[in-house]
């Protein structure tokens, strides 16, 4: 609304103070605190921001990837499973990993605030694990919304072309509604790996990226590879995809969102550390894609446009984890060796597992690397900032935060992949996880949602003028005649 | 049996295939290509500089059909496609030595017999 | 400029204060105050800077509907009219809505300060509906702006693929200038709607979306459908545009845009509102796109992409107006209905009126039913902070405010549509809206433009090697050569 | 890393505060102050990172204006200089741009500190030139680096469609590492041309746009045209490029991206300068669209699309140096004047040279022009405010602002074209500058790559339907068979 | 000679090659084409109005061969696009005169006599 | 009439328009098509698993010409398109029984009478 003249902000915060007591608060503390908690606050919203707006790089990423006839179903996904997450997050999400837990149980989930949560302007919650933060709670759940978001894009990347519509939106509201929950609280939310264990992930190569391709890799285990995909010989094929400049447009909208994906985890500005965050996500960024693009070159004698991308993805994802904890220096150690992981996952799982953007590698491989490096990287004095775990074995020649790290990994993958197959299992029983053979073979767009992604390459339009027949002569001119007045003819 | 191969304006494939329909043909295969005759090209300006288009988008229909029918069926695609501006396109007749259904095997005249005069086509 | 050392901002202030009495003012507050002043402009500018990128949102959405022979136009035609916005807005249109209007006129129209306007460092206008808040004029001014660039989106949104390009600019020049500051001042700029009637409307589904849509309905009767859009028959044929992930990632697009949209209309950051918005807004568009889907997989079997977006545009437009007043349950309520409407608003439009994108419904009826929505779950608690009309009908039982929101819709529109409906008709008297039926089936971007959007799709380049005649054999080499001194030939 | 309630931002800082000096004094500031910064800081950030999203408005520019066969190139090209620019800016850069320069020395260049730096939050360097900001270190050089990525990618951006791969790598290098620099140097890091001279230069008409120029001129008069460019008879074909949607979308991210580039140059949000700043850049990038528009229709009686495109960036890029420094109406006039100069400039230069683009058009040229244009139009209040130079002819008869600025160009012009000259001859003498003929006519896409950037237009898939012939059949059944347990076949 | 120029569905165009393959032919040439017949075009819903897609997608297959293989090609192809449903496509068989290798310049039988049944095409 | 059909390498295309030209001919129709032939699909390495290219991109060149000019014509083509490398492609001569010319429907051998040797084309 249009701040009209009568209705200061002031005034009407007062009027309001009455009722909501943490709006009191605000008024009460002086101008300066409000200055400082609102700038906290628009620097998460507007990281919270860019990170929405990587579901467009996702978006752009598997269209290039997919075949033409199978673009329609992937930007129809990322709109429907970005809905889903939205309305799961909010009825049920965000109290599981954030809203205060208790006891014992509190390590494993939480649950005692925010469910179907309504906010008015500066209220809180009770999200004991976020108190460090003074945004308000409106604040923090768009910013862990945005988080649960990405993870689900994450495990849908590695289904393309051959996944039931409905297999997305049944898989969504468990997975946005529990199992991303879980794992944010266990490490997040004070749950037994980040308030227990110490486990550094600043800003979620676990507990995004991990626990995306975890899930990913339990459905393509029962999806299987696309028609074409191995040969007789059982040798995978290449399926190139259609479109690099999208793709690419993806990679560059993903690295620009990973702007705030890693610095806005510092959920505040007035420490200004978010800037430290920033340099060392961009380094790791460009060590991965040059890195990528080195080994891709000597092995293939080519620079595989799709794998520098990946290359960048792989270093982004690596250093999410260690992000707030290391030393550029170290971040681009990190992120160089992403992009060697990413291009030997790669061909490697491509040898089995048919992941069309190997997304697997860029997200699951790379992010096991990720949060292990923060064990070996991690500077004393950045974990004492960031209060959590404690400097590396580099710095430290303590071998316990690699431990920790470890003990992450394993129990994010095993919880998601155990949880995951069964729910994929339970749908491949019930619905089914693929489309037809023939469906499959004249792609999900037309099969699925009634029209090509394309239509004009798709629909025989014979110079690229559709006209309709019925529209011809007589009726055309007819209609035109109508709309009269026109001077010219 | 002849192969009727007309080359034509693509805005005018809609009409030819009106009036075949009318006319009741068997089938109908069409090719976008692109063809220079007559109607030369053109140059358009583009920031500058020129753009020359020495070809023409066209629209190729073929259609097989025996030999009673090959006036009526150029007669009428002719008519259809007619604008009577250069660049209207030729019809040219081969000559067809055999048809094959593939769905029956079936040969000869029978495979490209013309339908009764119903729509097809939409 | 970079700071050099020896130019401090508080000094230079100081040097400019003499000149500039509300710089002065400026340099006279506490630091306090000047970050809170600062946290606010940088939070109204973001804002406005997403909206601004909504443009390219338009951009794609259009490309995406249309077809490829006349994509080139489609964006064109974006940056032109952004680009008289803009110049129609800091000239007069700005003044008009917002600059201080006096007695029973200034109900109408205002006009008192604000044409051509210069600005300095923090300095203001006389703007009394905006005085609530505190940044300063020029952020006002921008912000305004890209609303005003939007509502012309809409427009054109409506008659793609027939105009004349001229009638872009005609019609743009009198819109920006007149018609939607007209609205603009009437709900926002201390109006007789605003101000007068208390009729909320947040972030602008009246003053934006209705407004556009008003007029394009009022220019789509004069301008007629394409060629081919109707059968002998009289029934529709639809004409499914070219390219789904451009229209998504357009819809993506607008949707990050309007994260800027609604939160940033609280004009403020440091009252805190502005995140209860964006989360309501989110929302909305959630439900959207999902109810959307299921009515039209209901109707038709089939998952139509390009109504999944529209779905989610119809949430986001619906939920403009409401986005400060409500609760995210009210919220998960107005676009859920929102998304409903765009479905059957485009089954229902398109028997009569070619709209090739939907945007009838999905701004035109969304919004009429976001600017109703008020009327039934405005929070009163959030009216108070807003500091406009009152609580609607479930929470109070009082009609009052549904009264005030129905004459906002039919005073907006009857206005909008006349206005622009007499604009248009005497451009179709004059110059002509449509391109001649030759050109249409041309496509507008080689009649018009010169150059097909898609050069290589249209231009006779078998191979894809364009090269020309001219430069063959010799003339190449000769070229080629010339360029010395390559050790590799 | 979500603030564990353990860990109070406070708290930390404090902890910190021991070691870093700089934090101790951030934690004595008043809350009031580090609000402050916070906001300032955020502004920088924010800015710089619609400055980085600007790499994805290039990469969607060149591809547009290329053909089908070379696009991949151009986006792994755009990641790898970015990346490039990343490590290189990162390594020695930053710091002899803005580093302590001693003496006479210093005038020249920096390098008295800033290799290869850490950074911890609110850490500061010896970074005289840029001391009038309080924002930390890392904003600083995160600001400064996106601009260094934008000179290079403008370099590249004129060289489209013959280039060999490597020697993106090799000039990179040096480009990032020592040419950019030095002219950052010489006007905004301390040396001869700003801190001397008084040259005013807001946000890098000359240092970014100018410097890129200049480097690709050189290029290209070692490059040579393109096949086909020039006929027989030595005149010029076009060659349009291929999709003119995504080309102007990339004209709409870089006017979105430079919403960053030029308000944030003031480096501090709290004088609210960067409204200003805001305003005056769009009304430049509209004026400089119409004026171009006009131009070329008078020309050559098509509303030529790439045109009005161009007309926008070169608004954009004149008023880049004065956009701090200028009125409105100023903005205008300067925006228009640049869009005259960039249609006769891709008239005149065309003749000659072969730039895809018309970059150095839109980039030369009208960086000229808005380096000059400060000397005519500044405003002596703003010069104050900014503390660079004096007001310009228009304001002050004193042509002495103008003088400094003709120095500027012809010194950045002659100093960035002999440097790059001399690269690219040693570059073109050693492992050459173009690709084969064959290559060339092949595309750069499969011959430098190893497949298509739109791989379903180049590989020979009928139908749209790639199904490998060793996964007919047979193997095809198998495979999907043993992926069992689906219900439905 | 004659050119056997086979209309058939894209997807079957893999077998066709695999059977012209294993029977040894020299050459192929393919062409997306459209072709409307006996499968009349069908009616898509798209946001509550119709499509009418009257022409379907079909691939044109041609091989020039000589006389005495044209009965084995056009089994080979009839038996591989074979799926009995109305669409498969129909095969022409028209007169050649004169074929050239324009590599060589060698003319008649020769530049197109079949090679030995190996493995071309991939 | 003989319909002289050569599928040629793309980029020799402009080179048998020109050459074509030179002669003098009424008009050309060109088709983008894929073909096999001698030369055989190449495999590219791809992120680590290999593409297979089987058909390479050519361009069908068709022109209808009379009698006495096929020779000259085929000479042209075959000079124009020749590199001497495999996949240089073939040219086919079929029998043609009839041309009409639609804008004004006259038939026969003065449709596709040679134009005196001028530039069409550019
Ligand atoms: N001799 C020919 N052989 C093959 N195609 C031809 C021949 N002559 C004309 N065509 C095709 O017919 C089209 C129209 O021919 P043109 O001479 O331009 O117009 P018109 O037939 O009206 O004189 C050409 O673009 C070309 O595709
Ligand atoms: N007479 C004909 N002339 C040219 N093409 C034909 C003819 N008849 C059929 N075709 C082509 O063959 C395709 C399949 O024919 P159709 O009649 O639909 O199936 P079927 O041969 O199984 O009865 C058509 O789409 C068309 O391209
Ligand atoms: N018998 C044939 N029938 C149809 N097209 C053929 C035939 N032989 C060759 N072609 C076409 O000619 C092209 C070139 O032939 P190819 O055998 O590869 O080279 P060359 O003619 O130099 O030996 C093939 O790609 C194919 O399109």
């Amino acid at each position: 609304m249009r701040p009209i003249a009568r209705v200061r902000a002031g005034g009407s915060l007062a009027i309001v103070g009455a009722t909501f007591p943490l709006v009191t608060h605000a008024a009460a503390q002086t101008t300066a605190q409000s200055a400082g908690v609102a700038v906290d606050t628009v620097w998460v919203i507007l990281a919270g921001m860019l990170v929405l707006f990587m579901q467009a790089g996702f978006a752009m990423l598997e269209v290039g990837f997919s075949r033409m006839k199978n673009v329609g179903t992937v930007v129809a996904k990322i709109i429907v499973n970005l809905s889903i997450s939205s309305i799961m997050w909010w009825g049920v999400g965000f109290a599981l990993a954030f809203g205060a837990g208790s006891g014992f149980l509190g390590h494993l989930i939480g649950g005692g605030a925010g469910f179907f949560p309504s906010f008015t302007p500066g209220s809180t919650l009770d999200l004991p694990a976020l108190h460090g933060s003074d945004v308000p709670a409106a604040a923090k759940f768009f910013f862990e919304f945005v988080f649960c978001a990405i993870s689900l894009a994450i495990v849908w990347g590695t289904m393309l072309e051959r996944t039931k519509f409905i297999v997305y939106i049944l898989f969504a509201i468990p997975f946005a509604g529990f199992i991303y929950p879980l794992i944010s609280h266990w490490v997040w939310g004070g749950g037994w790996l980040g308030a227990g264990l110490g486990v550094q992930d600043f800003a979620g190569s676990g507990v995004v990226h991990l626990t995306g391709a975890s899930a990913a890799f339990a459905g393509l285990l029962l999806l299987g590879p696309r028609i074409g995909k191995y040969g007789r010989d059982g040798k995978p094929n290449a399926i190139p995809g259609h479109n690099m400049p999208l793709a690419q447009l993806g990679v560059l909208i993903l690295w620009f969102g990973w702007m705030g994906f890693n610095p806005g985890s510092t959920f505040e500005a007035l420490n200004l550390h978010f800037a430290d965050v920033l340099i060392v996500t961009n380094l790791a960024a460009a060590a991965g894609a040059l890195s990528a693009m080195t080994v891709i070159y000597v092995r293939q004698k080519s620079l595989d446009v799709g794998m520098i991308g990946n290359g960048a993805i792989a270093g982004l994802a690596a250093i999410t984890a260690p992000s707030g904890f290391v030393q550029p220096w170290a971040a681009l150690i990190i992120g160089a060796i992403a992009g060697v992981i990413v291009v030997f996952g790669v061909y490697f799982i491509d040898k089995f597992i048919d992941d069309p953007l190997g997304a697997l590698s860029a997200h699951g491989l790379a992010c096991v690397w990720g949060l292990l490096s923060c064990g070996l990287f991690a500077d004393p004095l950045l974990a004492k900032v960031d209060g959590v775990g404690r400097g590396g074995l580099f710095y430290t020649g303590n071998w316990a935060q690699l431990g920790a790290q470890a003990v992450a990994v394993v129990s994010i993958f095993a919880t998601v992949f155990c949880l995951s197959f069964g729910l994929f299992w339970i749908i491949k029983r019930t619905v089914g996880l693929r489309v037809s053979e023939r469906d499959e073979i004249e792609g999900l767009d037309i099969s699925e949602h009634g029209m090509w992604g394309y239509p004009e390459s798709f629909m025989p339009v014979p110079g690229g003028a559709y006209i309709h027949p019925d529209a011809i002569a007589g009726a055309t001119h007819q209609r035109l005649a109508s709309v009269s007045g026109e001077p010219t003819t | 049996m002849r192969k009727v191969e007309a080359i034509i304006r693509p805005d005018r494939l809609q009409a030819v295939q009106d009036a075949l329909d009318t006319l009741g043909t068997s089938g109908l295969t069409i090719t976008e290509v692109l063809g220079c005759g007559r109607q030369r090209g053109y140059t358009e300006m583009y920031r500058g500089t020129r753009v020359h288009i020495s070809l023409q988008r066209k629209v190729k229909v073929e259609a097989v059909v025996v030999d009673s029918r090959v006036e009526a069926v150029v007669e009428a695609i002719a008519a259809a496609a007619r604008t009577g501006e250069i660049g209207d396109g030729k019809i040219f007749i081969l000559p067809v030595e055999e048809a094959v259904r593939i769905r029956t095997g079936e040969r000869g005249d029978l495979t490209i017999r013309h339908l009764d005069a119903e729509h097809w086509g939409h």
